[in-house]
Order: structure tokens, then sequence, then C-alpha cells
């Protein structure tokens, strides 16, 4: 992290920059340093065990930001795929879809943190925990959006569809919630979320809001950077579409 | 174009000529530019201007596992014309009636391409769209064929279609376009 | 508690490393795809 | 209203005769899905209590793996010969073709279910008690299938690898489906008190918000996808 999203350093001389970083994401990726920075201090230094779960409630200080950008990721695919089928601009597909990777990104580690978390205090990497299940569940649908985002199609064809998979797949999440906590319902253990001390003392709350602070700006710099590459490589995509017709022109012309 | 007028469009593979006619269909997207079909916008009032199009292409539209009666009551239903019509247009084509209860994959290429022609028909289409309407049929066939487009274009029906046979399509068409590269001419 | 605060590290590690990878990857994307495509197009700059 | 009504009513006929003509879901998904049971029995043991204890789920797995089969012939019938663009062009409304195929659907996969319960009943020694909420179960589970398959597979329906891209998209969409459905025939199956309607009532749920969405994203789905 520290030295990744660290901007690339001093403005290139040439006057056409090569790279997806602005000057607004370069604030914006220090601001997100500073915070990830300040979140390790009172996350792993500062504040002190829980009273239940003890030091391991510094695992939820990751897991609960990654698991709110992915749903926030999600839900901003559903308003961009909405947004595309009513306005069919480019803008909107391509933040949908850079929207969706990164929820599954972020997914990913919220079930590999559920995992850590899970063996030491169940002893078991996976347990039938609520929200690690819907979180599975959720992971596989967004990645059969990622599936047929990664068809070749024009377009046209692709944004349409991904849009359409944008929406079936939200619909589903309140389903799945419900669904998996009736389920799990039955054989109730202790999960995630309900362990956590209700009167958290003040540096943990600390903690907490910082880690989902840092979280949501990490998001947005992640973001904005990777609409900004899928546009460009709408454009080169394009370019090479163009060459490709050409090509075809001039073979026909002598044939 | 004008009411009661038979266009023959010309030009050499690939000018565009089919993505034409689909485009008067409203089936490829308009990407660029206003396309107005039967003195409507297409991209703003598609749904209408298809009620009025019958298009035929290389495809026959035809469910290769049900029979010829079957295919022709659900596309002539479906457009809101009846069975009746549906029945008509199969007499008039000249598909023989102990074909009727035929599953569409038992016809010959001939016989299909008269069914899919008598499915557009019975629509009572008021533009023509014909992709290579005389591919694959007999000299009967392309007669009745003939006759029908002459027929349409006489109660004031449009006929635009593209085709290889330049002798017989010039006969019957009162105006031809050229397209060539894209670029109509 | 040591055992918990190898987990902790895991954890920590995994998603910082992670989210690092992942902007790393997509940052170099980013520059291999400005080669391609025109200044004009590039228009945050 | 009765227009629309016949457009669906339209649908629904061909389809159900497409079917009665190809006989695809009747030969061969059918004697698939008896299969899988037999399989079952033979990875679990079926003198034990195991089988009875797992039916309400293996029937489940059985009745989403044969939809996906149904699914993915059904919607490559449409995808042939151009049909699919002669569709566009009939004058259809497109939400009337999504809910025939839908009710065509839930025809197919309620009489593949009746078989499958004959078949448990008598291989898996079940009997089948509280008929009225497992009727329930499987009518809400059913048409949830049928609207959520539909929309998945007209997408997959023109792509070449539609094939293994349906089941990835559909099953996981499917799960809050299997869990209640299992749980609903888990319960009116040992008549445990209460609990069997909460999963009527997400059953429907689900199938209410599928059926709206795929009303509405079918227009684009024809047109675009």
């Amino acid at each position: 992290m520290t030295n990744t999203t660290t901007p690339r350093g001093d403005a290139p001389s040439a006057p056409a920059p090569v790279g997806t970083g602005s000057t607004g994401t370069r604030v914006l990726g220090a601001v997100a340093l500073v915070l990830v920075a300040l979140t390790a201090l009172y996350g792993l230094v500062i504040s002190p065990p829980d009273r239940q779960l003890g030091e391991t409630i510094r695992i939820i200080y990751m897991h609960v930001p990654t698991v709110s950008v992915a749903y926030i990721a999600f839900i901003i695919t559903a308003v961009s795929s909405a947004m595309y089928l009513w306005k069919r601009t480019e803008f909107w597909d391509l933040l949908g879809a850079s929207s969706a990777e990164l929820g599954v990104l972020f997914f990913a580690l919220t079930i590999l943190e559920g995992a850590l978390w899970g063996k030491t205090t169940w002893g078991t990497f996976w347990e039938w925990e609520p929200r690690l299940t819907t979180s599975a569940v959720l992971l596989l649908v967004y990645i059969g959006y990622l599936a047929v985002r990664a068809i070749p199609a024009d377009a046209r064809t692709r944004a349409t569809r991904s849009a359409i998979i944008g929406l079936v797949a939200v619909v589903n999440i309140p389903i799945v919630h419900k669904a998996v906590d009736w389920w799990r319902g039955l054989h109730q253990g202790r999960t995630v979320m309900s362990t956590i001390d209700p009167e958290m003392g003040g540096s943990q709350l600390v903690a907490m809001y910082l880690a989902l602070l840092a979280g949501l700006i990490v998001f947005v710099w992640l973001l904005i950077h990777r609409f900004r590459v899928a546009f460009l490589a709408e454009r080169a995509a394009d370019s090479g579409l163009e060459h490709a017709i050409e090509q075809r022109r001039v073979e026909g012309a002598t044939s | 174009m004008h009411h009661g007028e038979i266009v023959l469009l010309r030009g050499p593979n690939g000018a565009g000529k089919t993505t034409l006619l689909k485009v008067c269909a409203g089936l490829v997207p308009v990407t660029s530019g206003t396309v107005e079909v039967l003195g409507r916008d297409l991209t703003r009032h598609r749904a209408a201007v298809r009620r009025r199009v019958g298009m035929l292409g290389h495809a026959t539209f035809l469910y290769e596992d049900l029979t010829v009666t079957e295919n022709l009551d659900f596309w002539s239903r479906a457009a809101g014309a009846t069975r009746d019509d549906g029945r008509a247009a199969l007499v008039r084509l000249g598909v023989a009636e102990r074909l009727w209860d035929l599953p569409v994959r038992a016809l010959s290429t001939g016989q299909r391409r008269r069914v899919s022609f008598a499915s557009m028909v019975c629509r009572r289409p008021e533009l023509w769209l014909l992709d290579e309407p005389h591919a694959g049929l007999d000299a009967d066939g392309r007669d009745v064929i003939d006759e029908l487009m002459a027929e349409a274009a006489s109660v004031g029906a449009t006929v635009l279609f593209a085709s290889h046979e330049l002798d017989r399509a010039e006969g019957i068409a009162h105006r031809t376009v050229t397209i060539s590269g894209g670029v109509i001419g | 508690m040591t055992e918990a605060w190898w987990y902790i590290v895991a954890a920590w590690g995994a998603t910082l490393g992670g989210v690092g990878i992942y902007a790393t990857l997509l940052l170099r994307k980013g520059r291999r795809l400005s080669r391609v495509v025109p200044p004009e197009d590039r228009r945050w700059m | 209203m009765a227009d629309y009504l016949a457009q669906i009513r339209l649908v629904l006929v061909k389809d159900l005769r497409l079917e009665l003509r190809s006989r695809i879901a009747l030969g061969q998904v059918l004697p698939f899905a008896v299969l899988v049971l037999f399989l079952f029995a033979f990875a679990l043991d079926p003198d034990g209590d195991v089988l009875e204890v797992a039916t309400p789920g293996l029937f489940w797995v059985t009745v989403l793996f044969s939809a996906v089969l149904i699914l993915q012939r059904t919607f490559a019938l449409e995808a042939d010969d151009g049909v699919l663009d002669a569709l566009r062009l009939s004058g259809l409304a497109p939400s009337a073709i999504f809910l025939g195929k839908v009710s065509a659907l839930v025809v197919q996969l309620l009489v593949l279910e009746a078989v499958l319960a004959v078949g448990v009943a008598v291989l898996y020694d079940v009997t089948f008690s509280g008929i009225g909420l497992l009727v329930l179960v499987a009518l809400s589970a059913t048409v949830g299938i049928a609207a959520s398959g539909a929309i998945y597979g007209a997408l997959s329906a023109r792509l070449k690898s539609r094939d293994t891209l349906l089941p990835v998209l559909l099953l996981p969409l499917l799960a809050p489906v299997l869990i209640s459905a299992t749980r609903g025939f888990e319960i009116g199956l040992r008549h445990e008190a209460g609990g069997g309607w909460s999963w009527i009532g997400l059953l429907s749920v689900f199938a209410l918000a599928y059926l709206a969405l795929g009303a509405v994203l079918f227009r684009p789905l024809l047109e675009d996808a």
C-alpha cells in the first residue's frame, strides 16, 4: 500500500503526460495514504483489545471497511446500469464496469479476512456464518458480471448485457441476505458483527471510523483510476478497430 | 421513396445493402445521423415503424420444429393478423396444402422461402424490405414474388429490395439505387 | 495472544497488499494504454 | 389488456408446442433428472437415512440443474435462423414475450418436479405430507427460477460460450431459491410448525422481483444484447 498508492512523484515534463493520474487523484492518493497510516496506528497500536473479541477485533477494523466498500461498489454498479439503459452513454457503462470489478476485489478480501478471523475465533477457516456465506454467494454472482464483461462484443451489446446483469445482481443482494439469515438463524453461533461490543471504547471507535473513511477514500481513488483505464482501453480498441476497417477497405479495393 | 414505388438496391458484396435494409427495419441501431422510415424518426418511433414494416432476409425467420401452419399462425397473430390471413398467404404463394402439416425442417429450401415470404405478406406491411427475394426459388416461385411485389405497390405499399439478378430485378423496379462502400450513389 | 497476532497481521497484510498490488497493476496498465492513445483523449491531464 | 394477454398466451402456446415437437425436456432432461436421483443414491448410502434427510436438498439441486438444461435448449431454439430478429419485428411486446416464455418454462418445470416427486417417493422412500405447503413452495420457487432463468437465458442465447456461461451466471443467483425451497420442503415433510410461510414469502418476493425486472429488461435484452 505504502509505496503503490503514492502519487507518481513529479509531474512529467513532457506535454502529454503518461498515465491515469491527475492533480486531483494525487491529492486524494496522499490523503488515502495518511488515513491508512492513521488507521494502522489506531487499529494496531493505540486501541486496546476488545472485552469480548480480544485482539481479534483488529481484524474487524479491516473487515468492516472492505465489506462496506464492496456493497457501495455494487450499488454504484446498479445505479450506473440503470443510467446506462436510460441514457446510453459510455460514461455510465464504464463506471458500472469499473465499480463492479472493485466490488469483486473488496468482496474477495472480505471473505479472506473473514476466514482468518474465523480461524482465530472458531478454529476453522470456514464456518457457515451468515455474513460470510452471503458474501461468498454475492461474490460468485458478480464474478458472472465480470465473465460476461470479458466476452468480446461491440460496445453497445457488451454494455447492455453488463447493465442487465448489474441490475439483476443487485436485486439479489437483499434476498440472499434474508435467506441466509433465516437459514443460519436456525443454528445461531457467534457472528462477526453481533459480537462487537456496542459500547465500544473511544479509541476503538476512532479506529473503526478511521478505517471506514480510509476504505472509502482508497475506493474513490481506485475507482477514478479504474475508470480512466477503462476509458483508455476503449480508445485503444477504437483505434485498433479503425485500423482493421481501413485494412479491409484496402484489401477490398485491390481484390 | 414514394408510396407504391418499387426500388432496387444494387451494389457489390459488402457494400451495405443488407445493413441498410436492417437499419430501415430498426434491427441495427442508428449510430449517427437520423433515419426516417414511413415518415417517422426511427430512433423515436421504432415500435410503431416496425409494426408497418415487413422484412425478408437470408434467414428464414421460421421455427424449424413447428409445422408450416403453426409458424404462420404464430407470426400472423403476433402481428395482429388472423389465422385466415396466414392461410390465404400460403395459398397465394403456392405452398401445396399437403405440406401444411409438415415441420419446416422437412421442407426444401424453395418451399421454406415461400413459407417465410407468406409469413411476411400476411402482416400486410406498408414497407417491404427484401434481401435477395429471388434467391433459392424456382422460376415459378420468382414469378409469384414479382407479382406480389407489383400487387403490393399497386395498393400503395413501398418495396425496397436488394438483388443480384439484375435483369429480372430491373424489369420490375421503378427505380434503381446503387450503393457502394457504404455510400449511396 | 501471540497466535492471534499472526492472523491479524495476515488479514491486514492481505487487505493492504491485495489493494496495493491491484493499484500497481492498474497504474501500470494506465501508463501502457496512455502510450497508444492520443493526448486529446486523455482529458483529465 | 386483452390483446396483451393474448400475446402472452401466443408465446406460451408456441413454446409448449415447440417442446412437444422437439421433445427435449421430455425426452432428455427428464431422464437426466431421474438419472441424477439414482446417482445421489449411489453416492450416498441408500440404506441409512441420509437420503431421506437430504431429500429436499437433492430434489431442488436436481431441479436447478435440469432447469439450466431446459433454458439452454429453449433459448437455443430462439436464436435459430433469424428467429430473434423476427421476434423483434413481430409486433409482440417484449414484456409479453418474456412473460409468455416464463409461463412455458413454469409449465415444463412443474411437470419435471411432479415426476421427480414421484421418483423421490419411490426411490428414497419419502412419504409426502403437508401437501399444501409443498405445492406453494414449489410454485413460488418455480416461478422465480423461470423468471430469473429467462432473463439470463435470453442474455446468453447468442453467445458462443452460452453452455458454460448460463450456469455460472444463474446458479449463484438461485442460491436463495435453493435455500428457501429446501427449507420449505423440510418443514412441509416433517410437519414442523410455523416457518414455512416466511420461506414462501421470500420465494414470492424473489419471483415477483425478477418477473418485474424481466418485463422491464426484456426490451433492451432483445434489442441490444
